[in-house]
């Protein structure tokens, strides 16, 4: 089934490629609590997408594993949307980006637990524990900076004025996902967006922080248009596996 | 005095040392630096290591590098906790780690080259912090003891990772073996060194040994992690870089060359090859996370005072 | 003959490394002329590295030509002093570097110029027109970064306290290099100290500059033993070479 | 006027304006808004061509692609002193870019995906830039009309080098052939937004085109371009991304499908794939260099200073 294994593709391209930036901050968090906390949230996002890209592999039915699909594929290959591929920034952006993040995943998972696809309603459920535990963990954040010094407040509000416009993509709905969701497999993720917003709104405020204003949003990630961010975190992400074809690790 | 008799007796028999039993001064120093030292090898551990995080070349192994040195970093604060029973503060001790005052395993400023690296680490250098650390689980000191006991559980796990990479390596293609031979010929002797300076240049030894802060010498470590190591290499055909290293029938132990104290004491000195780069990402990691702190501190003032309102 | 075909990698990766690390600076100098000169500069070290790879793979005679030493080796195959795989810096540590690469390699190429063998007599006679410019280029820096202002001669003073370290390797000498010293191939680099030390102390004189107390010096480049940083640098520019298999370009 | 009579007669007889002559105010403007855009857009676009250069896969197309980007630099260098005739200092223009004001050619918000975008981008932007260029070249002011025979030089063999990278990827590996007809079909519909907006939505050209400023409508050259380039698409066997795209024997003329106009608005105002980053990487070198720049005059004034003692 094309369209079920683009749209395992595109949940799995999300938490392989934020699960990356995450572990970029591995030894280089602002206290070893968040070391902890983010290596914690990228492990989890990192055995999602191995479970989503190997249930990709086999519906698409090429004899692509997990492995295959993440490091020998291109950027343009990449199903991802573009929030997720931006450079980590300061700790305010990634805290923002992975709040945006995960209040649209958790809303995800929980729908997907009911899905009609009893391997992917597995995924989602285990997955849908994990996420709550993210999303609590980026709006405890929201609310220290954003309502901690002055500083903070500015740093993290300038993240959401940056990241805002990256936010439309992941309501976007087309051929693929509606066809999922027509089957019962799938969600339609257009259909998110005003749990999502409605969270985000209420969080942001009890934050002292302001809703950025809808603009053009970014869009092409889901059909491989990506930022030129993408292509150079693959380089290195993909090099020793790239450099020797077909070895076993 | 009646109270060091006291003490020592106490340790002869067995007994571990709790935090609100009394303890000579100098036992406090000694368990402050061995524990600090550890923490912070943990902490600075983690940058050698997250350096190939973003490199694995499975998810699997990802996966289990990141799960490795998150476990570092639960090992470090764990260790933190413990020298606090000493009435010594985390910040004080992340201070003196990020002004270059404070020591920490030498074997960390060495660089990771190649994917190899993981592998050799895991196995090398784990598999040497729980020859030291299975000792350590016996140490007079309780909460050291039994922090030790935690730690060296999760250790075997890494080691046991770290050699599975390796003998994949060394069952793989000529590129893969050519990869983890090179990576063994360059960390073998900086993991010998790990136990530190050879017994006759150890003077603080006698006393630790006494109060069972230490319970084996530098070199009867060193030596037990070379007999537990070269079966190892043999079954997985890799060699070790020791032209004199010969198993002595008599002791029943494998004889090594000698070790290059010059570099030892170099590394030790700050003139390692990554000793400037690894105090300056911690550093980094420190400073760009102040304003981060200062928030954290600042929400938790409001909560208090909205609370107490 | 193998001493050969070592020290003229050692010759080409240095030259490639540096020319990679120059590279990252094109549209993001700090004013036009200097996108140009350092664009030049590049080009210039990336066509001395091509010759000199391809000599080496010749000389090897493993059927390994420039491609191939540049973009299928890993980082420990790479036989570059550290000098200069250190990160880019600040316009002042890059400039600094190429100063102390520049005075070094002038030298160098002057006596390999006189080389018996032909054909490095040829590439070194032309590549020491090259150099020549290069470095009248990095001295005129020098001397206006260090007599500039007083931010500019703190950052290019603490620049060269950085660097210093790594202008050991530069004139280190093995078996390798006293073989084709003997054969009148090469130059030993040990020989070359004392004038480069000369003109070094005669600029940064000038330039108001202090010449850094010598300490321990970093080593290893030339046995594979580099810094971190190198193996980073090569993900990126392997990355499409690696990713293509056998492809032609 | 008779001044304004005088002009449109000199011009009319295929005369150059040259800096020293009067013209009108307008003409100035007209000249300095064009060629500050012409310059602006060779600066921008060493952005997203240079975002390769450290990952060419040959030597070879990595010492041309940096070539390239140099003389982008050199054009943009070489048209901001041509502005300077016109009485304005390139110091200006740089500031107007940076804030914002300014305007560039929006091909360059576009993002450079993989490898084969290098080819492309010297087919299809840089012989865009050649249709433009071309007929520039007999501009009727005299700075700019040179200015442009020598950078469509150059342009001539960025073009030939780009496709020369199409043609040999096209030949390539499959892998290799998936790249560069996804290049094409990314680049395609932008290129031809390059030569402006429909000449209905155009309605400065009519002086423009009197003044011989402009010497053929934004759609007449958008037209010459895509005949120029079907049958080199063709060539190498890849395929345009335009199910109308028909020839039409009675205009000798390959008539193409709508233009996403819209597209075209969005970028132009600032909501492109890239414009902030784009804005933002010039912003960062400018402020980054800023200490550099102030170096260099401190010292030229010192030795200014010197001299005169």
């Amino acid at each position: 089934d094309n369209a079920l294994a683009e749209y395992l593709l595109r949940l799995g391209d999300d938490r392989l490629v934020l699960g990356q930036r995450l572990a970029e901050w591995c030894g280089h968090g602002p206290i070893l609590e968040e070391d902890i906390a983010l290596a914690n949230i990228s492990l989890d996002l990192f055995g999602q997408a191995a479970l989503l890209l190997k249930l990709a592999g086999e519906t698409e039915g090429k004899g692509r594993d997990e492995d295959a699909l993440a490091f020998l594929r291109d950027a343009v290959e990449f199903r991802n949307v573009q929030l997720v591929e931006l450079p980590k920034g300061d700790f305010g952006f990634t805290i923002a980006r992975q709040f945006l993040f995960d209040a649209y995943s958790e809303l995800c998972y929980a729908e997907l637990a009911r899905s009609t696809h009893a391997e992917l309603a597995g995924i989602a459920s285990k997955a849908h524990k994990e996420i709550r535990y993210h999303l609590r963990h980026s709006t405890d954040w929201i609310l220290k900076l954003g309502d901690g010094t002055p500083e903070s407040h500015a740093r993290v509000q300038s993240a959401f004025d940056d990241l805002w416009r990256f936010t439309g993509e992941l309501f976007e709905s087309d051929d693929v996902d509606r066809a999922v969701a027509e089957q019962g497999i799938g969600v339609d993720p257009s259909t998110l967006r005003p749990r999502w917003r409605t969270r985000v709104e209420a969080v942001l405020a009890e934050a002292t922080l302001r809703v950025p204003n809808d603009g053009v949003m970014a869009s092409g990630g889901r059909r491989g248009r990506h930022t030129e961010y993408l292509g150079h975190m693959l380089a290195e992400m993909q090099s020793v596996a790239r450099a020797h074809p077909g070895a076993q690790w | 005095s009646a109270r060091l008799a006291e003490f020592e007796a106490r340790i002869a028999a067995g007994e571990t040392i709790e935090p609100k039993d009394w303890m000579p001064e100098r036992y406090r120093k000694q368990l402050v630096r061995m524990m600090s030292q550890h923490a912070h090898s943990e902490i600075v551990g983690m940058l050698p290591e997250g350096n190939w995080i973003t490199r694995a070349p499975s998810l699997r192994r990802k996966m289990s590098l990141i799960a490795k040195v998150q476990d570092e970093a639960g090992h470090g604060l764990y260790i933190y906790c413990g020298t606090e029973t000493l009435g010594v503060d985390r910040a004080e001790l992340v201070a003196e780690l990020l002004s270059g005052k404070a020591k920490y395993s030498s074997i960390f400023n060495y660089p990771t080259l190649t994917w190899a690296d993981i592998g050799v680490i895991g196995w090398f250098v784990d598999g040497a912090a729980i020859v030291n650390q299975t000792v350590l689980a016996k140490t007079s000191y309780g909460p050291y003891a039994r922090a030790m006991i935690r730690i060296c559980k999760e250790e075997n796990f890494h080691k046991r990772q770290g050699f599975e990479i390796v003998a994949t390596l060394a069952a793989g293609t000529p590129a893969q073996r050519e990869m983890v031979q090179d990576a063994v010929n360059r960390w073998w002797w900086p993991t010998l060194m790990m136990f530190g300076p050879s017994d006759k240049d150890s003077p603080n030894s006698g006393e630790l040994l006494r109060w069972r802060v230490k319970r084996f010498t530098n070199d009867e470590l060193r030596q037990r992690f070379v007999n537990l190591t070269v079966p190892q290499a043999q079954a997985v055909n890799v060699s070790l870089p020791d032209p004199e290293l010969r198993y002595d029938a008599a002791s029943e132990s494998w004889v090594f060359g000698q070790i290059d104290w010059d570099e030892f004491w170099r590394v030790v000195k700050g003139d390692g090859p990554c000793n400037r780069e690894r105090l300056a990402a911690r550093n980094k990691a420190h400073d760009e996370g102040a304003w981060v702190r200062a928030a954290a501190e600042a929400y938790a003032a409001k909560r208090d005072s909205r609370r107490d309102a």
